[in-house]
């Protein structure tokens, strides 16, 4: 088959098949539970029963809404920024492997690939922000790319620290390499979680609740001080697009946490090798990212935000050393087991 | 001495306390003149009255602003409001003075301070002749003059000498008049007549269905 | 080919190149009319540099309906109808002080059972009122969930409030003379005693254990949740004296160290009768005027449920004219309000309609720090501070 | 008075080593457990309370056209015209008595503020609180309610409710 055929063939599936749903089975449970959490029922008639159908509504909704582009703005980025958003993280399923045989990529540099792609994020927040001609939008821009700089290192440390405990940079590698883990001699086949990573595995989400400005990080849109900041001017459906593309970055990024810390596809019990394994594979997967995206879910609808300076401190102060002082703890684990 | 309006006890040595409210209230009262007659000392005041428990001190517009400085350092620092009453002979929509003849016409300052370890407040009261509104500011005294002193020059149209802002307050800048003046006609009181004027009864020669029908009720009646 | 430099002039270039002031113009950023964190229509023209705020100029005024000249042209029995909308979420304690600077001019007194009605529902609005402060502030440093809960619970007592005023926040129930004695019955078509429906007392009981809960709730969820002592702690500080010079009244005071509370000091309601204590802060930040609502709130379930056992039969209203013509004088009443000190000082002239009536609410002098407190905060810390504030707009603009 | 100073006190948090943002989350997920609260309005109806001021209901019979609620009304939102009609003497060669008669009560519940002074003041019983809330109009002259509507409403006023005894 033609390369560039296979191309568009391999994003469409990754898009179609499993970010749109994967976002939207996401932004679903968000409405849902935090309604409950908060003793509301939540959606309700959409759909016929429980409101499933909600998600799809309100996209509906949103398309058919003015696309508006301020005077003010500089009206070519305005109209790139969501796409670039939405690429960069449509870009991250390619590499992410739901079985033994199922990835649409499997990357040799897989992690180095993801650690560069999802920081193009940054750049259409930022174009967003810039190209609005609104001054909250500026500053949430500003505040998005400092948080996202801020948090991209203490992020790619904390990888750092599992692909030299991995020895591989491959995603499929990692996966394999927590099936097969040793510890002193001893075949201790758990995921790194348990074997070594869990202060790894804490940095690692903590930084994607600050990639995805999700409270308690989310300064950039905070709608009681920047009004939704660097969205305040979208509208319908490149508004749509940024609040896809929020809930498929988070579905992306658990996606990763689960796959360095939790095993990815594998289960402990599970054969790695077994054919079943693209068949069962998938399912764990997804249950893992749904059990990631509920605690996600679970914060933000219990804490408040922090301060942009307060999570400058934490990043700068706490994470990035703690997160050297892994990769060096890991290292000397490494040497000895 | 400032000027003795009708309403105002005459002070003839350091100030007496008018007879107070009826029943309510009347320990409340007493203290009430009680702490306008410290008061009144120690800002040396013209005269004082502490009617329905509430402890007013008259001053001069001269001595204004070291008057409430000097009730302030004397245990009564928390500003409450300062505010003014336009006591004029025309009023053109509510309630006229009971006795206009014998009204000085006038612009009433107050300014309420009070104590916050027990319930003793005064009301410091000055008067601004009409034709010439300004009276010192207090904003150096209290910071939280600024606000009510704008809303009293906007309402009042008092002018306060060495005020830091003294733009409007509330209403926008193109409004002209001061609506709290007496003179001021309330607009939602003129274009729409109040219902109590219509009575049921037609007036005798009036034209109009109601009437006619009166009439025709009172004639079937009369040939019963 | 390089050239070496001295090593300390090296150095001391590096530290120029580093200290030059980095130029960065004044941005002017309009806050409001319109926007989530000014609780209706403020407006606050901010020169800010970068996240840090420099001045702060607040625009209020979009909401004046001017009721102090309204006042002047209405009855003393439509004054009422009309000042319980000053204030709108504590509707019944802004009638009180009205009425009784009314009863005083007239030399009336209510009847026990009317003042004991009149605490009873005071109390229930202070606790509708900061229960609604302690949903929206959480929302203002981004937790959504307090404000479900606090509203939740709120939702009893504003469903007590209706079952004996009719009206959830304007109750209209303050009388000269006592609290609203009769009105428009049902199919019997007989005016009706609006005297307290029967259940109001097990209800209210249950209602205030069900606060109470809530408010135990709300300790774990926002004063014990270290991100929001992060937000809180150390924020928008008020000293006694500014405090003072400004008039902030209510709990805004009292969080600073001053405990004052007019409930103490003003005899208007039978509070003497009633044990409670009164919550005093002590740095006059953000979280202490949060803590120092939330025990008022566990005080003001106190101070019910002592009112609801000890509330004594009788009529419901004082002999008051039909007419109701009011003697030349002029009375200053205040009290305490949920948000602090409410006063009305009328001045009567002798007539039906007062000759002036000057109303002193408390978020207006509340608010007036706003531009001492702000100047050199930070952006998220002036909503935090702003919230803190506890103002509502009807409340300054009147 | 009893002075409570509030920032010594220790949070949720304090005393022991579960630090307060996770108790917080034990918080949240008791609450996703238990039912919620929500009453689903459309399908769902909470009865008002029988004081509720929802809207005002007349009974024309009892109307004397005596003005005292449009006086009385602080928005001057009633309009009310009537005229006298002379009865006819129930017996023979009795007076001719006069009797007013409604042509006109509207209220215009657009201006209306639900104070309830007008019920209050009406001294033959004719004006009457119904809770019935759902009357909103899609313009705003539907909200000026004429006699016929007023009349309507008399159905669902409720009986008054009992009283507390203490």
């Amino acid at each position: 088959m033609n390369f560039w055929l296979l191309v568009v063939v391999k994003v469409l599936v990754v898009a179609g098949a499993v970010m749109l749903p994967g976002a939207l089975l996401v932004i679903f449970g968000e409405l849902k539970i935090s309604a409950h959490m908060q003793s509301r029922i939540g959606p309700y008639f959409a759909g016929g029963r429980f409101g499933w159908a909600q998600p799809l509504a309100d996209g509906l909704k949103f398309m058919q809404k003015e696309d508006l582009v301020p005077a003010a703005a500089d009206a070519r980025v305005y109209r790139l920024a969501p796409y670039i958003v939405l690429i960069s993280t449509v870009a991250i399923y390619v590499i992410i492997p739901f079985g033994p045989d199922l990835t649409a990529r499997d990357l040799d540099l897989g992690v180095f690939f993801l650690l560069a792609v999802s920081s193009l994020s940054t750049l259409g927040v930022l174009m967003a922000g810039w190209s609005s001609g609104n001054k909250y939008s500026l500053m949430g821009g500003l505040r998005a790319a400092a948080q996202l700089i801020a948090y991209e290192l203490p992020m790619v440390l904390a990888v750092v620290a599992v692909a030299v405990q991995a020895g591989t940079l491959s995603l499929g590698g990692i996966v394999q390499a927590q099936a097969h883990t040793e510890l002193f001699g001893a075949n201790i086949h758990l995921p790194y979680l348990i074997t070594g990573q869990l202060l790894g595995f804490l940095i690692f989400t903590t930084a994607s609740l600050a990639e995805l400005a999700r409270i308690p990080f989310d300064m950039p849109i905070a709608e009681s001080e920047l009004t939704m900041g660097y969205l305040t001017e979208y509208s319908g459906l490149r508004f749509t697009m940024f609040f896809l593309g929020e809930y498929a970055g988070m579905v992306a990024f658990t996606a990763i946490a689960a796959t360095l810390y939790l095993g990815g596809w594998w289960l402990p019990g599970l054969s790695p090798e077994a054919g079943y394994m693209n068949v069962v594979g998938p399912i764990v997967l997804v249950t893992k990212v749904l059990l990631l995206s509920f605690l996600f879910i679970w914060f933000r609808w219990t804490w408040p935000r922090l301060r942009e300076d307060q999570l400058q401190t934490l990043a700068w102060k706490w994470l990035i050393p703690l997160s050297l002082a892994n990769i060096v703890g890991t290292a000397l684990f490494k040497v000895i087991m | 001495m400032t000027d003795s309006p009708s309403d105002r006890p005459e002070a003839a040595d350091g100030g007496t306390a008018r007879e107070t409210a009826p029943d309510a209230g009347s320990a409340n009262a007493s203290a009430a003149a009680e702490i306008a007659g410290r008061v009144a000392e120690q800002v040396g005041a013209t005269s004082w009255s502490a009617d329905y428990d509430t402890a007013k001190v008259y001053v001069d517009r001269d001595r204004w602003v070291e008057a409430v400085a000097a009730a302030r350092d004397g245990g009564l620092p928390f500003f409450s409001w300062l505010s003014a009453i336009d006591w004029s002979r025309q009023v053109e929509v509510g309630e006229s003075v009971a006795a206009p003849d014998d009204l000085e016409e006038r612009y009433e300052v107050m300014c309420r301070l009070s104590s916050v370890t027990d319930a003793s407040a005064v009301h410091l009261v000055t008067s601004l002749p009409k034709d010439d509104p300004t009276i010192a500011t207090l904003v150096p005294t209290f910071g939280g003059a600024e606000w009510h002193e704008r809303e009293a020059a906007e309402m009042f149209g008092i002018t306060f000498e060495g005020h830091p802002h003294l733009v409007k307050l509330y209403l926008p800048d193109a409004f002209e008049g001061n609506p709290l003046r007496k003179s001021f006609a309330l607009l939602a009181r003129e274009v729409k007549p109040w219902p109590g004027t219509v009575d049921v009864e037609g007036m005798p020669g009036a034209t109009g269905p109601s009437t006619e029908n009166v009439e025709a009720a009172a004639m079937e009646g009369g040939e019963e | 080919m390089t050239t070496r430099l001295d090593p300390t002039v090296a150095m001391h270039l590096s530290d120029a190149a580093v200290s030059v002031e980095l130029e960065t113009p004044e941005m002017t950023l309009n806050i409001g009319p319109q926007h989530p964190s000014t609780h209706g229509v403020l407006r606050l023209v901010a020169k800010v540099d970068g996240e840090r705020v420099d001045s702060v100029e607040p625009v209020i005024g979009y909401m004046h309906r001017g009721y102090e000249k309204l006042a002047e042209v209405r009855t003393y029995a439509q004054i009422t109808a009309l000042i319980n909308r000053i204030d709108w979420v504590s509707g019944f304690c802004n009638e009180v002080p009205f009425v009784i600077a009314v009863e005083r001019l007239m030399g009336i007194e209510a009847p026990e059972r009317a003042q004991y009605i009149r605490l009873i529902l005071a109390e229930m609005t202070r606790i509708s009122s900061h229960l609604l402060f302690m949903s929206s502030y959480p929302l203002e440093l981004g937790a959504p969930t307090p404000l479900m809960y606090a509203l939740r619970e709120r939702e009893h007592v504003m469903d007590l409030i209706e079952g004996v005023t009719g009206g959830r926040f304007h109750p209209n129930f303050n009388r000269v003379g006592g609290v609203k004695p009769a009105a428009g019955g049902g199919s019997s078509t007989k005016k009706v005693v609006q005297d307290l429906p029967s259940g109001f007392f097990d209800g209210t009981r249950r209602a205030m254990d069900r606060v109470d809960l809530v408010c135990d709730e709300l300790d774990t969820l926002v004063t014990g949740n270290e991100l929001f002592r992060a937000r809180t702690v150390g924020v928008g500080i008020i000293p006694p004296d500014k405090a003072l010079a400004y008039g902030v009244s209510g709990p805004n005071l009292r969080a600073s160290g001053v405990g004052f509370d007019l409930r103490k000091h003003e005899h208007i309601l039978p509070y003497d009768d009633i044990e409670f204590e009164i919550p005093v802060g002590r740095n006059g930040d953000c979280f202490d005027r949060f803590v120092v609502r939330l025990q008022e709130i566990r005080q003001a379930t106190r101070i019910v449920r002592q009112a609801v056992d000890r509330i004594p039969a009788g009529p419901l209203q004082a002999k008051v004219p039909r007419i109701l013509k009011v003697p030349q004088g002029q009375c200053y009443v205040r009290a305490e309000n949920p948000k602090g000190e409410m006063g009305y000082f009328v001045v009567s002239e002798g007539g039906r309609i007062p000759y002036r009536v000057k109303i002193r609410s408390a978020s207006f002098s509340n608010l007036s720090i706003l531009p001492w407190i702000l100047a050199g905060q930070l952006i998220p810390d002036l909503v935090a501070i702003m919230g803190s504030l506890d103002f509502v707009l009807g409340d300054v603009d009147r | 008075m009893t002075d409570t100073r509030t920032s010594d006190r220790p949070g949720p948090g304090g005393g022991s080593i579960i630090p307060g943002i996770f108790k917080g989350m034990k918080l949240t997920l008791k609450a996703l457990l238990t039912k919620p609260v929500t009453v689903n309005y459309p399908l769902e109806r909470e009865t008002p309370v029988p004081r509720a001021r929802g809207v005002i209901a007349l009974d024309t019979e009892a109307c004397t056209v005596c003005m005292l609620c449009a006086r009385e009304c602080p928005d001057w939102c009633i309009y009310i015209e009537g005229h006298k009609e002379h009865v006819p003497p129930a017996t023979e060669g009795g007076r001719v008595r006069t009797r007013a008669t409604l042509d006109r009560f509207d209220i215009d519940y657009a201006l209306c503020m639900y104070c309830g002074i007008c019920v209050e003041v009406c001294p033959f019983d004719a004006l009457f609180w119904s809770p019935e809330y759902e009357y909103s109009e899609h313009d705003i002259s539907g909200m000026l309610h004429p006699m016929e509507r007023l009349t309507d409403w008399l159905e669902s006023v409720p009986d008054p409710p009992t009283l507390e005894t203490s």
